[in-house]
């Protein structure tokens, strides 16, 4: 395949950057898997943010692997719109469950294809 | 003296131009005629028009004959031209220009001296129509002369189109002058579609001509058949006269296509002499004369015309024997005579079609301008059952006599000028060297036989013997003129008139008597070529006029020009054909007047006791049967042609609107809406749902890139 | 680019109905009528006078022949207007046809007259455009927007399935003419590669097309036939035409008939045929079954018809097909038959959706079993009834016959020898079915006059003659017979018949060389058949190489 | 570094006009002063033009190319777009937010409180939004670009929520929320993976790596599913397949003006990240014409790539369409048809550098104009009070609205591409860039797309005005304010006229598009003629 790729990522050259990956893929999926399964919405709003951290995680990670800065960076930033989505998921969901008086996202399905 | 071995080259004659008010004035006077409709005219002034007009170009001809020279073309302005090259098929050429040559002449002659007599007996005639459809008939009039003379002097075979259509046009307008009786509106419609059907035939003809010879006027096509015919490409020349036949035969109601001619019995009587009877219906006997020479490449397309010719004249006078209306009696003579006409054109004496087409033009316009003077005076009166012992009337011995003219003529009475043009077409058949010919010969003298039979019949029923007579149901011609407006009063007049019990038939007038008497003269005169040449052993007039025209092949007398050797002398029954013929041809005439005689006005009764012996008999009852109901001709194409055309119209129509537009068109429309509603659980309205689905696709995207990968991509 | 007097002279008559709906939108509603009469007229001026000094009538050249200015310079979009002789005529057909359309709506129209007067002028130059305009986009432009006017024309003051009638109409002539586009942009992007710039001038876009390979052109023709044919309608593509016109308003099935769907026939002319030679010669003969397929299908359809306008409808099915199969003859005799064609099917057929109109106004049904036999009732009608039947039935000496007459013989001698030097596969046999068409076309329409115009007198119960008794509106109140304003419309269809039918010849004679012209890349596809088929008939015309018809 | 920036700085005027004047709005909509919560619609707009103005100001070709841009000229036609678009969307909008609260306020009913109001915030949220779409234009690396998507998107999810008194307004604020939220983290995955496959966050330095991986023994395989990642997940800004399910439901629900500016402004903005990005990774199907007229394909990029953003098209015009089939809410269709523009919109993506970046923009325009006159058109309306949301409220709108029912017919005419209406234009430019990249198959399945929706498309013109009026559409009213029924007219008039400037504004979004010069790296070998590596086509394009 890749020369380039196979140079870089091989496990024994950067074990820790590849362990590193993987978990951020694994928190990836993890986030993912909550997202689809969980009926709360603070815990699928949880599990989003589970997403962007894989996502910064692999950032880190490859910032270490290019030795680059930037890459970090760039996940202060994604960990500050996390908190501004934070922020904006908790009130949003306040006001939800004010009307309704349940986090069930199943609470919110009036409108769709009937 | 004849034949002239080549048809004489036209000359381009421009100054000739004054020519073509024969065709002008008619078209003048249909304008003006329309005007008179238009502005609701209450008097004859269309009839005086029509009149004038028709009289002028009679005279136009009259002065054109006198000073004809050879054949010209005349050009008179560009029509339906245009061309897209230099080259030979590169254009096309149909002018608005007229051919004359001799047998131009011949036709317009009788034509438009005709048209102009009996024009002049319907403003007679038709006066009971003033105000209502008086103008609209002569409008029909003037358009049937323009399309007629458009059809016989035109240069080119478009003009000839033309005035072939508008000939049907102008028949289809008259057959349904009367319009509010349905029958008359069907006949119309049935008179105009036959036509059609043959003026496809011509129309394809035409262009076989124009496809093989690359143009369609007469000049350069006869100028090609004098160099032999070839066509400079290899289309198949032989099909042309099979083509050109075919429209002949549906003008001139020949086989297959006669069917429309008694229906269209239904128009008025004066257009029943003039277009059913004298002029349109000779267009095709016209058209295979004109084009002969083409006819002369296949020998089938002329066997063909004869033999059709032949059967023709015999099942039309198979129909007219059992018939009860005189006027069909008299349409099935046109049939049949028409019938003579083409056998003669295929037997190969064009000269015995033209002179018989002329004689017959005269004695049947009389004949059904007397059957119109009947009808006018008794009401509608037609059927010979009804009516009896005419020529005892007071008023009514003009048309009894001229009738007997015509009938004497018709039944072709030894030494009527009919009798010598029958004879030439026989003559022609029985001396050929080809049996069928000869068979068909023997056909025609024993349709002559029935010709007599049937004819006198209708004299003898009509003219002769006690005098009483029934009213027929219309009364349309009451001198108090009701006709304002729709059906309604006449009508209520009929009822008037038969309240009244007594019935007083109204004779013709100075219009009508002198026609008849003119035409009476007239079928006498037609004789003098024939007497000339049998009498004082001078040239014929007609033959002279046939021989300088395109139809030159077939201008001489049969026998006398005979290529064959003297020891192959045709003969007849051992006689000399001359001798044998006129032998046979008298007995004929006479036996059939006598059986007549016999049958309608000896003892009346025994007609119908042979009727009803011949339906007693099992095996020979289908003969009166199907003489009776025409041979049953309309019932097969009714159920041939047009029952099968209307189902699969309904069947299309049914399919158009539920198959075609609802399952396919409509069902490709609804393709889109139910692949829609495959997609709609995806649209569930869960949250999560959404999010799975939508994991779904990025996951599927992944899938597809890491396969791609797999494959290995760049 | 210099504006001209000409190119006024066709912006004039585009614009000027445009600005004159405007001003009927806004305006009062009792003046409408004749506000639009007065654009119309107008358009129809503006025309004539450019028609007048038109220079072009004999050499098959557009004029102004002058570029157009830029629209959008990119895509090589302009505003190139400019008329060659067909469009011309066809274009003053529409002109002609408007103004007696209006007129022929005065009292058929009695709500929402401002917005019908509108549409009805945005539709005349919405077609004049189509015609006028040398550019393939704003071709498309004039071509498919005349759908929009049309649609509501039919979808409001229509019949009782009249959203049905619209929404097909739309729909099915908007799926055609999608391919249409596809198409034309297809030769555009060609013309791009070869010349590095856009560029939709028709005349450039046929150069471009006609170097083709013949596997691209046979696609070419294929999206343009199929964008066209829905138009035209040919069979199988017609569903929608029937359904149109029974819903239609008179005037706008008038428009339909007689405009509209000769923006098919002429988009075959100026695109599909010229600019893919080789896929019109190849498919020549699928084309001119279809037409002749059509033609008899839809005779035998009106036939049983007892609808008088669906009757009409299927007839321009069956005319139209005889239209395009002397199209697809393709030589100049069928091509100049069926450009005549057009004009006076326009003519005739147009007459006779009026005549039917005026009857329909005064008895409220269509249905040829209701009413009958109106020659008593409605003289001055029946005459005028019977004169456009006979016109369309293709009786010699109107102008019904020659345009059909050149087509047919067109068909016939389309027959592949060489001898008219342009290629061919149809021939007698095929002229012979098509020629059947003109038996039934008397027979469906004698029928229809049988019915309608002559024998005893029908009227519906209840509405007597005396018309206007269905209408509110005592201002729309008819005469038993034919009004003045009838009348005059009528009569100027009346005499075109007649005068096209006897003085062919000056039409004839400007068509041809378009004609021709249309058909100049087809002479070097006889070579190519030649070539490619080992058994033609006439191997001696086979001496000259492929690549020299090639190499063009 | 500070040179580049003081450009960079100038470049964002536009930006902070914005900026100042949402904080301004933000204030004033607490004002006790009736007036100037009235005013703040105003306001807003001002802004937008104010913004407008200083583009061709500030966005000069020094300064454009001083900032060291990827696509230098882009802010020049996409920011005034987006601030032109936005004027009409905030008039459409004039008098809906805090409706209720204000007329009970105007009535005496209740007493004014800050805290109930959100007109404020909604406006200064709008004009953030904008302002995020607009940042886009300047951004340079993808830290930036994450931050402006983000920019964008968070304010929608509260003007969803907030901008109108309707029940469904939680619902569809909740599924945009997490549903966006989910997409956000996908192509955030997917910076992280192009980051470190190309390690860099720039956008030119990401570019110059590309090029140099595609030299080399071909891209990354990490690449590409790093730029897949961001496509999709960029997939649900721009409503195609796959992302599209929520946009039914969210554009339901959402209060009509949201709807509006949801359908363009989110739309836009996730175009122009879409064009960044696939600036970097270059453009496939290339077509060059040399001086001989030979044609060069250019097989550069990534063949995933491409594949996946074709079948992305097709399917996302086509499920548009014939999901909009189905429709009896006039709304919903309307989120569909928006689904359907997305995927014709993704040809201008796929037709790449050549002409299809700026037939993309032109598209946008197009549609913005035609989209928002439907919407402003159902938003001028009302039934008791409710939105007006069904076909059966339409029927026969004519006879009451006759201006409303001719402008959705004219948005209809236009949105399916009937000439000469704006929207025919749009498409005919779109096809144009089609054939310029070789992509005869998408412009046909475009063609036939466009003949689908000619089905709803139609419904939407012909029930305003033929269909005879129903019992729910004679209680339909104006809305009290005119100006969405200004914004209506403006837009429909918009339709009608802006083909005749079609060919300035095309021109613009040609100019506007033009990518830097590539910075020959040394990395960089030169390519044989013939099957060249995509980057190239970047250079070759700007002649």
């Amino acid at each position: 395949m890749n020369q380039e790729l196979a140079s870089g990522f091989t496990i024994a050259a950067n074990a820790s950057i590849a362990v590193a990956l993987a978990i951020s893929a694994l928190l990836f999926v993890i986030g993912l898997v909550g997202f689809l399964c969980r009926r709360n919405m603070i815990i699928m709003f949880l599990c989003t943010e589970l997403m962007f951290q894989g996502a910064a995680l692999a950032m880190i990670a490859f910032a270490r692997l290019r030795m680059d800065v930037s890459g970090q960076v760039f996940v202060i930033f994604i960990l500050t719109v996390a908190a501004a989505e934070a922020a904006l998921a908790l009130g949003l969901v306040v006001l939800l469950y004010r009307k309704r008086e349940t986090l069930s996202a199943d609470a919110w399905s009036e409108l769709g294809e009937s | 003296m004849i034949p002239t071995g080549s048809i004489p080259q036209a000359v381009i004659a421009p100054e000739l131009s004054w020519i073509g008010l024969a065709l002008l004035l008619p078209l003048l006077a249909a304008v003006g005629c329309a005007l008179c409709c238009a502005l609701r005219v209450k008097g004859k002034a269309a009839a005086i028009l029509t009149i004038v007009a028709l009289a002028a170009s009679f005279g136009i001809i009259l002065k054109a004959y006198s000073s004809y020279t050879g054949p010209v073309q005349v050009p008179i302005f560009q029509w339906l031209t245009f061309q897209w090259g230099t080259g030979t098929f590169q254009s096309f050429t149909a002018n608005c220009a007229l051919y004359i040559d001799t047998l131009t002449l011949y036709w317009m002659l009788f034509v438009t001296g005709l048209g102009t007599l009996i024009t002049i007996y319907a403003s007679e005639y038709m006066e009971g129509e003033c105000g209502a459809g008086y103008s609209r008939f002569f409008f029909g009039i003037c358009i049937f002369l323009f399309s007629m003379g458009a059809l016989v002097m035109g240069d080119n075979l478009i003009m000839l189109y033309l005035g072939w259509e508008g000939v049907g046009l102008a028949s289809y307008l008259l057959i349904g002058y009367d319009y509010s009786r349905p029958s008359a509106v069907a006949a119309a419609k049935k008179a105009f579609i036959m036509n059609r059907i043959g003026d496809l035939g011509l129309a394809f003809g035409i262009f076989m001509l124009w496809a093989n010879y690359g143009t369609v006027q007469y000049s350069e096509l006869f100028a090609a058949m004098n160099k032999g015919g070839q066509s400079s490409v290899d289309w198949d020349v032989s099909v042309i006269p099979f083509l050109l036949m075919l429209g002949a035969f549906g003008k001139s109601a020949q086989i297959p296509l006669f069917t429309w001619l008694p229906d269209a019995m239904e128009g008025p009587t004066p257009v029943s002499a003039l277009i059913h009877a004298a002029t349109m219906v000779t267009a095709g006997v016209y058209l295979i004369a004109r084009m002969y020479p083409f006819f002369e490449l296949h020998p089938q397309a002329l066997a063909t015309v004869a033999w059709v010719g032949g059967l023709t004249a015999l099942l039309a006078a198979t129909i007219g024997m059992a018939q009860y209306d005189i006027k069909r009696v008299f349409a099935y003579s046109t049939i049949s005579q028409l019938g003579y006409m083409f056998l003669g054109l295929g037997v190969g004496t064009t000269f015995g079609a033209c002179y018989h087409t002329l004689t017959h033009a005269f004695f049947k316009a009389l004949l059904f301008l007397t059957a119109g003077a009947i009808m006018h005076g008794f009401a509608g009166q037609l059927d010979l059952r009804k009516l009896s012992g005419l020529r005892h009337i007071p008023g009514w011995r003009i048309v009894s006599w001229t009738m007997l003219v015509g009938c004497l003529w018709l039944s072709a009475f030894p030494y009527t000028a009919a009798f010598f043009s029958k004879d030439a077409i026989l003559l022609q058949a029985l001396t050929s060297v080809r049996a069928d010919f000869r068979f068909l010969g023997w056909l025609g003298l024993f349709t002559a036989a029935l010709t007599a039979y049937y004819t006198f019949r209708v004299w003898f029923r009509v003219c002769a013997g006690p005098t009483h007579f029934e009213p027929g149901s219309e009364e349309h011609h009451e001198p108090t003129d009701h006709h304002s407006d729709g059906g309604h009063d006449a009508k209520a007049t009929v009822g008037a008139a038969k309240s009244h019990g007594a019935f007083h038939p109204h004779a013709p007038r100075w219009a009508i008597n002198g026609v008849l008497l003119i035409l009476a003269v007239g079928a006498v005169v037609v004789g003098v070529p024939a007497y000339e040449h049998v009498f004082a052993h001078k040239e014929n007039w007609a033959q002279q006029m046939i021989a300088g025209s395109s139809a030159y092949q077939g201008a001489g007398l049969p026998g006398e020009h005979s290529a064959e050797p003297s020891e192959n002398h045709p003969t007849v029954l051992g006689m000399d054909a001359h001798t044998g013929l006129t032998v046979v041809g008298c007995t004929a005439s006479i036996g059939g007047i006598l059986i007549a005689w016999y049958l309608h006005l000896h003892s009346r009764k025994s007609a119908d006791q042979l009727r009803a012996a011949l339906l007693r008999r099992w095996w020979i009852r289908w003969v009166p049967i199907c003489m009776e109901n025409k041979w049953y001709v309309d019932e097969i194409y009714h159920v041939c042609f047009r029952l099968p055309m209307w189902l699969g119209g309904q069947i299309l129509n049914f399919g158009d609107r539920h198959f075609l537009d609802g399952v396919l068109v409509d069902g490709l429309a609804k393709i889109p809406i139910a692949v829609g509603k495959v997609f709609r659980p995806l649209y569930g309205g869960a949250l999560q749902g959404y999010a799975v689905t939508m994991a779904g696709g990025i996951a599927l995207v992944l899938a597809w890139v890491t396969w791609i990968w797999l494959r290995g991509f760049n | 680019m210099p504006i001209s007097t000409d190119i006024l002279l066709i912006w004039i008559s585009i614009l000027f109905p445009i600005a004159t709906a405007l001003i009927v939108a806004i305006g009062p509603a009792k003046s409408a009528r004749w506000t639009a009469l007065a654009g119309t007229m107008v358009s129809l001026a503006a025309l004539t006078m450019f028609a007048w000094n038109f220079p072009a009538w004999h050499n098959a050249e557009h004029f102004p022949n002058t570029v157009g200015a830029s629209w959008i310079p990119n895509a090589g979009i302009t505003f190139a207007v400019g008329f060659d002789t067909v469009s011309l005529l066809l274009a003053l057909l529409s002109a002609f046809l408007m103004p007696l359309c209006i007129v022929g709506s005065f009292s058929a129209i009695t709500e929402r007259t401002k917005e019908y007067y509108g549409w009805f002028l945005v539709l005349g130059a919405s077609i004049i455009l189509a015609f006028a305009a040398r550019d393939a986009i704003l071709f498309y432009i004039g071509y498919e927007f005349t759908l929009v006017p049309m649609t509501l024309i039919i979808a409001v003051y229509g019949g009782t399935e009249r959203r049905i009638a619209a929404t097909k109409m739309f729909l099915y002539t908007f799926l055609g003419s999608m391919f249409m586009l596809a198409a034309i942009l297809y030769v555009g992007w060609e013309h791009r590669l070869a010349a590095g710039v856009w560029d939709f001038d028709i005349d450039t876009l046929t150069k471009t097309a006609i170097r083709l390979p013949s596997s691209n052109q046979y696609w070419l023709f294929a999206a343009f036939i199929v964008g066209f044919a829905v138009k035209v309608p040919l069979f199988p593509l017609h569903t929608w035409l029937p359904l149109a016109h029974d819903q239609a308003p008179t005037a706008g099935s008038v428009i339909l008939a007689s405009a509209m769907l000769k923006l098919g026939t002429y988009g075959n002319y100026r695109f599909a045929l010229p600019m893919a030679p080789a896929g019109g010669a190849d498919l020549m003969s699928f084309v001119a079954i279809l037409a002749i397929i059509a033609i008899i299908y839809a005779s035998l359809i009106c036939w049983v018809q007892t609808d008088a306008k669906k009757l009409i409808a299927y007839s321009s099915v069956a005319h139209l097909g005889l239209c395009m199969l002397g199209l697809f003859a393709l030589n100049p005799v069928g091509a100049e038959g069926a450009v005549f064609y057009m004009v006076n099917h326009g003519l005739s057929t147009g007459a006779l959706f009026l005549c039917i109109g005026m009857f329909y106004e005064r008895y409220h049904t269509k249905d040829t079993d209701l009413v009958g036999g109106l020659a008593k009732r409605m003289p001055v009608w029946a005459s005028f009834m019977v004169l456009f039947t006979l016109a369309s039935i293709g009786l010699p000496g109107l102008n019904g016959f020659i345009g059909e007459f050149l087509c047919l013989g067109g068909t016939f001698i389309a027959e592949h020898d060489g001898k008219t030097g342009y290629p061919g596969v149809l021939g007698p046999w095929y002229a012979i079915v098509a020629g059947l068409g003109l038996i039934f076309a008397a027979m469906y329409l004698l029928i229809l006059l049988g019915k309608l115009v002559w024998g005893p007198l029908r009227e519906p119960h209840g509405e007597s003659a005396h018309a206007g008794v269905g209408h509110a509106n005592s201002s729309t109140r008819l005469p038993r017979d034919l009004s003045f304003r009838e009348i005059a419309i009528l009569t100027p269809l009346a005499i075109a018949c007649i005068w096209l039918g006897f003085q062919p010849k000056p039409m004839l004679d400007a068509i041809a060389p378009c004609a021709e012209k249309m058909l100049a890349n087809y002479p070097k596809e006889v070579e190519r058949y030649m070539a490619e088929s080992t058994t033609a008939p006439l191997a001696s015309l086979r001496v000259k190489t492929t690549d020299e018809s090639r190499d063009e | 570094m500070i040179d580049a920036m003081s450009p960079r700085l100038i470049l964002l005027a536009p930006e902070m006009i914005l900026f100042v004047a949402a904080v301004a709005v933000a204030i004033m909509g607490l004002s006790k002063n009736h007036s100037i919560r009235a005013s703040l619609p105003f306001v807003t707009c001002a802004a937008l033009i104010a913004s407008i103005a200083a583009v061709p100001m500030t966005w000069t070709n020094e300064n454009a190319h001083a900032a060291n841009l990827l696509l230098p000229m882009l802010g020049r036609f996409v920011k005034p777009l987006l601030a032109g678009v936005g004027v009409l969307l905030v008039l459409l909008s004039v008098g809906s937010v805090d409706r209720r609260l204000e007329e009970s306020v105007a009535r005496g009913r209740i007493a004014f409180d800050p805290q109930r109001v959100v007109r404020g915030e909604f406006y200064a949220f709008f004009l953030l939004s904008v302002m995020g779409a607009m940042l886009l234009c300047n951004a340079q690396d993808l830290i930036w670009l994450f931050l402006a998507i983000e920019l964008v998107s968070l304010p929608t999810y509260i003007m969803v929520a907030i901008g109108g008194s309707g029940n469904r307004n939680q619902e569809a604020a909740v599924k945009y929320f997490f549903l966006g939220a989910m997409s956000t983290a996908v192509f955030l995955y997917g910076f992280a993976l192009l980051y470190g496959s190309t390690g860099s966050l720039q956008f030119l330095e990401i570019r110059n790596a590309l090029a140099a991986q595609s030299a080399g023994s071909g891209i990354d395989t990490i690449a590409v599913i790093g730029v897949v990642l961001i496509i999709l997940g960029l997939c649900f800004k721009i409503t195609a397949v796959p992302m599209h399910f929520y946009a039914p439901d969210v554009y339901e629900g959402a209060p009509t003006h949201v709807t509006a500016f949801l359908a363009f402004v989110p739309k836009t903005a996730g175009f122009t990240a879409l064009v960044l990005i696939l600036t970097c990774v270059g453009w496939t199907g290339h077509t060059l014409i040399d001086s001989d007229g030979v044609r060069i394909p250019y097989m550069g990029l990534p063949t995933p790539i491409a594949a996946i953003l074709w079948m992305i098209a097709i399917l996302t015009m086509t499920l548009g369409n014939i999901g909009a089939l189905l429709q009896s809410s006039v709304k919903r269709m309307l989120a569909y048809s928006s689904v359907a523009h997305s995927g014709y919109l993704i040809l201008g993506l796929i037709a790449g550098a050549t002409a299809g970046i700026e037939a993309l923009y032109f598209y946008l325009l197009a549609y913005g104009v035609m989209t928002t006159a439907s919407f402003a058109a159902l938003a001028a309306l009302e039934r008791r009070g409710e939105e007006i949301n069904s076909f059966a409220d339409l029927a026969g709108l004519r006879l009451r609205h006759p201006v409303m029912a001719w402008m959705l017919a004219i948005s209809a005419a236009s949105l399916v591409g009937m000439p000469p209406f704006i929207g025919f234009f749009g498409k005919i430019y779109l096809f144009i860039a089609a054939f310029e990249a070789d992509q005869f198959g998408l412009v046909v399945a475009a063609v036939l797309n466009s003949a689908v929706s000619g089905l709803y498309y139609l419904k939407l013109a012909i029930v305003p005005l033929v269909a005879p009026p129903s019992a729910r559409s004679e209680e339909v009213t104006s809305v009290p304010s005119r100006w969405p029924f200004i914004a209506a007219v403006v837009c429909g008039v918009g339709t009608i006229v802006l083909p005749s400037i079609a060919g300035l504004l095309v021109d613009a979004a040609r100019k506007s598009t033009q990518s830097a010069p590539i910075v020959s790296t040394a990395s960089q070998s030169e390519s044989p003629a013939g099957v060249v590596a995509g980057p190239d086509s970047i250079t070759l394009k700007s002649q």
